[in-house]
């Protein structure tokens, strides 16, 4: 018994996990999304269909380096800079904290952090650092659930003035003094 | 009633025990998990009110008490440090006791009933312990309810957050004070830039699939520290079960993917 | 001249602006998208035909505390959860009873949260609160000590589900079991 019952369904899925996902969806995610086994040939396919039903609307489904996504058209984007997502102007402890483990200890998953702060990553925070484009996924961890790795991007280093990790400080002279 | 226990056991993190065992006798290890299953003194006295079908408006204090205290002995044995919280209720059920053994006036007004303070607060904590399931329960953002999020081309008006290295670094310090099982570990330069390569690989092969072991070294411009640094990255990234190297026989080329990739 | 020139192009602007919205959008928001003034009662008016276009399709628009938002309709939470398997750590029972007190009993005190649960709050677990920012502190109660006097916050509200604090389900007194 097949749990989708038809191409309007199937897409509708589709269409339902590129709207509400934070990040592009690869072949492979999208492919997870079904409890039966689909060609990918099949999924391009939907896709393609999908992105002609939204061929004359607000967004258009897009492919880039990593996957899929859906996004505002063009047209909209003097409006959208409107809005002016009031920013704060600081990032909060768990932000800074957060990017301070992936920059010393990554690649990491979400679990580790977890592990090392005490405490549940708040999804807005991994989103702030992807935002930002200083964190991004590098790969799976080849455990059950098959978390994401995360690591920083070419971009962090930038930002912070680093040609290398090997340039942030090194951590001896703190750990030693402080405990 | 060998085998209730060993239900009611296997439901620890879920819901609340539905068995007693009656006679207490619960392996030593088991023990410890089991009475991590109480998030305290009240919860425990309601655990103990429901399993034995006592009215909680007319509590008969020597029994609850003498349950209780099995418990609470149970509890000195092996985790001392939980027991503040449950030595306190002891006394509390001690003394409404004490008190229920007065001479009683010869008309009992409600207030006066020595464990009236007791009802009213197991009641409000079996309220509270209710909702908090069902706020557990209901769907929320990031745990069962998908908001839309959908990608839009951002022109930088807004002046994103600045931060500092030394922000960073006072973050990461931060982190090392208070995760104790960092108090000895060292984040070296050499460390770093390992993990970096690390990193670094990942994404390669994420772009690239599956790449002849050779690839990986640029020998015409890396130094040797650098080259031993990418060798050091692939043999943790090995290590740590995230990459996959293949050889089909001796002296032929080392293949290296990412572990899980088809 | 009118920037937007019908209802449609309204609308459109709408939906995009709440699809590419991380977070729920009040009514000022949306008035901040059009150059031109809008009357409150228009824009009520066009986001409820928004909501009747989206009637049958895969997202639905719902309002929570702090303003309107789309979301996967119930019926696609099967297939989401796939894609991302590596689930979102549970909140321990501590954390969610001092939430419950605290968003049924606020605003209160750490030491009132102590009197109701028999047990002392673990700092972790109120960091845990504050730092989903679900909670956080209002005032301070005018006693000696001037303890914090903690509440939920609208963002505990909107991740709920929930427009207002009248709309948490009900108290149950307690019953007394048959078994």
């Amino acid at each position: 018994m097949s749990e989708t019952s038809n191409i309007r369904e199937l897409k509708n899925v589709l269409e339902v996990a590129l709207l509400t996902s934070h990040q592009p969806l690869s072949l492979d995610d999208m492919l997870r999304l079904f409890a039966e086994r689909m060609e990918r040939a099949t999924l391009r396919m939907l896709l393609d269909e999908l992105r002609q039903d939204w061929a004359e609307r607000t967004m258009e489904l897009v492919q880039v380096a990593s996957g899929y996504r859906f996004q505002a058209r063009e047209e909209y984007t003097t409006y959208l800079m409107r809005l002016n997502p009031e920013k704060q102007a600081k990032y909060s402890r768990a932000v800074m904290e957060t990017l301070a483990i992936i920059a010393y200890r990554q690649p990491v998953t979400r679990g580790d952090i977890e592990e090392i702060r005490g405490v549940t990553v708040n999804p807005n925070v991994m989103r702030q650092l992807q935002e930002r484009d200083w964190v991004d996924v590098v790969g799976q961890r080849e455990v059950p659930g098959r978390p994401s790795l995360y690591a920083t991007t070419k971009h962090f280093l930038d930002d912070f003035n680093l040609r290398s990790l090997a340039e942030l400080p090194p951590m001896e002279a703190f750990v030693q003094t402080e405990i | 009633m060998t085998e209730t226990i060993s239900q009611g056991l296997a439901k620890i993190k879920g819901e609340a025990f539905t068995a007693l065992p009656r006679d207490l006798y619960i392996p030593p290890d088991a023990l410890e998990v089991y009475l991590d299953a109480f998030e305290g003194p009240l919860d425990l006295l309601l655990y103990l009110i429901r399993k034995h079908n006592l009215d909680i408006l007319d509590i008969p204090m020597a029994d609850l008490t003498r349950q209780y205290m099995v418990y609470v002995e149970k509890m000195r044995a092996i985790k001392l440090e939980l027991a503040g919280d449950y030595l306190l209720m002891s006394a509390m059920l001690i003394e409404i006791k004490s008190r229920m053994l007065l001479p009683k006036p010869t008309e009992i007004v409600e207030e006066d009933d020595p464990r009236a303070e007791l009802v009213r607060r197991l009641m409000e904590y079996e309220a509270i312990k209710l909702v908090a399931q069902r706020l557990d329960e209901m769907p929320k953002v990031g745990d069962g309810t998908h908001v839309a999020s959908a990608y839009f081309q951002h022109i930088s008006l807004i002046k994103p957050p600045e931060v500092s290295l030394n922000d960073l670094t006072e973050a990461w310090r931060h982190v090392l004070k208070r995760a104790s099982h960092f108090q000895h570990h060292k984040v070296g330069r050499a460390e770093l830039s390992v993990r970096e390569h690390m990193s670094m690989i990942l994404r390669r092969l994420k772009s690239e699939r599956m790449l002849e072991f050779t690839q990986l070294f640029d020998v015409a411009s890396d130094g040797i520290p650098k080259l031993v640094v990418c060798f050091l990255a692939i043999l943790e990234l090995a290590r740590e079960g995230l990459l996959r190297i293949t050889q089909q026989q001796a002296f032929s080329p080392i293949y290296v993917q990412i572990n899980g990739d088809e």
